[in-house]
């Protein structure tokens, strides 16, 4: 479960990037973040994860206040959630599948297991053949998948995922989102920024609308436009 | 931790070291480098010491006796003197004997000791040298005690001056291999953070996925373990090896002309091994440590 | 002009990113290059501003023959072409406006040039506000936006942009489209490789699609999917 | 290249030590670490030079002249010597002087010479300093060739184990220094490709937006040069104070007891400033040119 409580971020600059933001989600909700270029995405799932800090409001993940933890449980909580990065993220001396097992390794997986987990996930995204490259040696859509595989392997109850298919192609980006409502079917909470409104106008999921900073619109079951939205 | 993470810090110490070989190979030559000027400057040191040790040892005391002592009186003497605590060696010198050492240590002036030829004027001595020159005063008070005795003689003004002289080298080299090493240990720890620093992006990463900081951490302090262990390992046999050969080579060419002689190899090499061995070792996990902190609040 | 004639590429770990293309683009032509992750548009790309080196084949590009130039020629080849990079490259200690401004001093322009059309550029991609802010200091889609900025500062002959979109909501897409289209109408040849289904149907341009390493369509006004593709 | 792409290179390089603050200061206190290093060595040499020059020019020859020799001869004798090629000073050392000397000089042993007193049997002498100890025997054999001299006498055999030994010093400490410069040379070449590597994304970057070589590298040069000239500064400054300050405390201290002193700190200044300057800019710029090299070929 996450619940944003009045959350407001301004940056060192002087930017308010986000306004007394308030956000409640449910366990097994699918929901997508939409909104135009720069309108605070990234910033909440930054928030989340304790990239960044709050400046003032409360947000609470599975009932803990983020906020309160001390840094030493910090890694604890980015554990209990899956994170695809818009910018990847990948480390650039690690192959493939070491990207992938890292995350394993990071929560002391069994030799065992990551050897079993790390190719299933990797076929997973399609990129059983890549296993071996290094992120240098890959296209930009491939790199994304290898972050997507990252953030799943662990099986998270909560997987957040900024623009996860701004690099792929429809095909591609639609198999991705297959794999996302498998596992939200599966119980993880999916909480996913996006660009894509075929996807968004697809998949029928609740959609949050973010624009400078305050959330503008809250649908149940809503398209990436709004619907009194004359475009 | 379990041993898997140990093993998976080592293999990752490893990896990094081998897949980053540009800087790998620049810092590890870094290392050695500094490591290098430690050793350089940790030889002469020793060898100044070793130096200074052998002229205090020729420091030597001349104790004249009395006319006329029997051979006995002579040989117990001899004895007591032996136990005096801080005497090292006892030589008798028989009077006939001094004035020819007299003879030919004034060389050209010894025309002057013509006319003594007949009467002998020279005392019968012992010739005594001192484990410890320093404490040449508390000797010669001590010998004085002993009956029989004429004078003690020793340079005393010479030896204050030699001491005094190996004093402030052995001061000054103390003081000036304690700078260098704080200056090698700066520029090791420099290199260390510099190559971390080229690694700030991973070290972020790795936190954002979950890691923890020692989880983190350690992978670059095997690496900095290893970097300065390999840096101190090659350091101590190239100048090993270096001061081998070079203090044959002195030993054998200089014989005779002049007394210069490095300090035994075997006698330099251990001290040399465990200095460089410290410093590389310790820096290169503390460096690590305090390098990686600095890029892990995130 | 750009001529792929019959280029191939293979890479140092022996996949075949392309596999004997050749290709035609007339000056003022405006090309989507469309295709799945992996396919090998940005090898393209990366083949056209030298990045990459030929295995076979030839690249002329306003006649000159890519592959002979010299390595002293090179920077003039990318001082003719403007690119949007699929990873933006954007120098991490300069702010926005250097960043723009450090392609035009490249070319020497003199101080007034820059002082005039920097700021009117950034003005286009909707980033006057930011121009003093690193990138570390921006949206996902504002760094895009500095790449294209970047790209066309100089008004190359040439501009060659790889998935500029990616990280663009739909709107602020159409108005980088828009741009686009303007520059191509004042002469400027453009190629663009994307996995934006709309924009390429929307604009009618010719499409042009590859497939693991091979050209399998060149349609004059294509959508981005192909007429007898089932979907 | 324009004026203003110059222009452009120095802001940008003057920029990038501002805006890297974590490595610029690695990398500079590095410069500085290494630059010090050569500096103390280089006063250690300086010192050991002086030294050695100052013993050197102690060394002194004898001439003892034929008995009973009119003071007119005596003056004519001593302006001949003077014109000597080689000497530097000349002294008259009357018989009488001679043996009062001589009677101090033996001190406790001076006893042997009561029986003297009567009838002095040293020579007239003159007491010959010369300017360059390594040419005493020229000078020895001109000496002789003058009428009314009975002998010359030098320390030959000590004369040239100083010689030697001032020799083996200087050879060592010149041998020592440079591979100390070349150390140092090392370690701030390789603290400036560690901080190239660091950016070597931002240099391919240059290059893919059109940058040609000088472009990219003009910034590159000038930091380095700032770096380089960063670093002597400071160290020369360091070095500079720390050294007119512990020369001027050795004078004072030691005054008396033991003649250490160092080389006064004027002599030493100018050539320690022009040595780490030019290490520091060479190596800044030729550093930097070189490993900026090794990433532009993109
Ligand atoms: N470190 C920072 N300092 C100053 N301003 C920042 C910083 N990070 C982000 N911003 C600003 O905050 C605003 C919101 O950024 P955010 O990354 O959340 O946008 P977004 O919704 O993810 O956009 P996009 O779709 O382009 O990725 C942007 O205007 C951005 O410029
Ligand atoms: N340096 C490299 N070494 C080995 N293989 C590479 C290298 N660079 C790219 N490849 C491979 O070549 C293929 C084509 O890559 P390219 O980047 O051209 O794809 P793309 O069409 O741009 O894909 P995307 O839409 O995902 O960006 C990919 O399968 C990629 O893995
Ligand atoms: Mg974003
Ligand atoms: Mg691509």
């Amino acid at each position: 479960m996450i619940q944003l409580r009045n959350i407001s971020k301004k940056f060192a600059n002087g930017h308010v990037a986000l306004n007394n933001v308030s956000l409640d989600i449910e366990n097994g909700e699918f929901v997508f973040l939409v909104g135009t270029s720069g309108a605070g995405k990234s910033t909440i799932i930054k928030l989340m994860m304790k990239e960044l800090e709050l400046d003032s409001g409360m947000i609470l993940i599975n009932d803990k206040d983020v906020t309160k933890l001390k840094r030493s449980q910090v890694p604890h909580l980015r554990r209990s959630m899956g994170v695809v990065f818009q910018d990847f993220r990948l480390l650039q001396d690690k192959t493939v599948y070491e990207n992938v097992a890292f995350a394993m390794e990071v929560v002391e997986a069994s030799q065992k297991e990551i050897r079993r987990q790390v190719p299933m996930i990797l076929g997973m995204v399609g990129l059983s053949k890549k296993s071996k490259q290094y992120p240098h040696q890959l296209s930009g859509g491939e790199q994304q998948r290898v972050s997507i595989a990252r953030a799943m392997v662990n099986g998270p109850s909560i997987l957040v995922a900024d623009e996860p298919t701004g690099n792929l192609d429809p095909e591609m980006s639609w198999e991705i989102m297959k794999l996302f409502n498998e596992i939200n079917q599966r119980g993880t909470t999916i909480l996913m920024a996006t660009h894509d409104l075929h996807i968004v106008d697809r998949m029928k999921k609740r959609v949050v609308e973010i624009s400078d900073g305050n959330i503008i619109r809250d649908e149940k079951r809503g398209g990436y436009f709004s619907e009194n939205q004359n475009r | 931790m379990k041993i898997r993470t140990a093993k998976f810090f080592v293999k990752e110490g490893f990896g990094s070291l081998r897949k980053n070989k540009t800087m790998s190979a620049a810092s590890i030559s870094s290392v050695i480098a500094a490591l290098l000027v430690i050793a350089i400057f940790f030889i002469i040191v020793m060898n100044v010491d070793y130096a200074a040790s052998k002229l205090e040892s020729q420091i030597e005391m001349m104790v004249y006796l009395q006319d006329n002592l029997s051979e006995t009186i002579v040989s117990s003497m001899s004895k007591e003197l032996e136990t005096i605590s801080g005497v090292k060696d006892v030589q008798f010198i028989p009077k006939a004997q001094a004035l020819m050492d007299l003879n030919e240590k004034w060389g050209d002036n010894a025309y002057l000791l013509e006319g003594l030829e007949g009467e002998n004027p020279l005392p019968d001595s012992f010739k005594v040298t001192l484990t410890d020159p320093s404490k040449a005063n508390t000797v010669a008070l001590a010998i004085s005690s002993i009956s029989n005795i004429e004078r003690v003689v020793y340079g005393k003004e010479e030896l204050e001056k030699l001491l005094q002289a190996t004093y402030i080298l052995r001061v000054s080299s103390l003081v000036i291999i304690t700078i260098l090493v704080f200056i090698s240990v700066f520029i090791i720890s420099n290199t260390i953070k510099l190559t971390v620093y080229a690694r700030r992006k991973e070290i972020s990463i790795m936190k954002y996925v979950g890691g923890t900081d020692w989880f983190v951490r350690g992978p670059f302090i095997v690496e900095g373990m290893l970097l300065g262990l390999f840096g101190s390992f090659i350091t101590s046999l190239a100048v090993g090896i270096g001061y081998y050969y070079s203090s044959n080579l002195i030993k054998n060419q200089m014989i005779g002309l002049l007394s210069v002689t490095l300090m035994p190899f075997g006698e330099l090499i251990s001290s040399l091994v465990l200095l460089l061995g410290t410093v590389g070792l310790l820096i290169g996990i503390v460096g690590s440590f305090l390098s990686v902190r600095k890029f892990m609040k995130v």
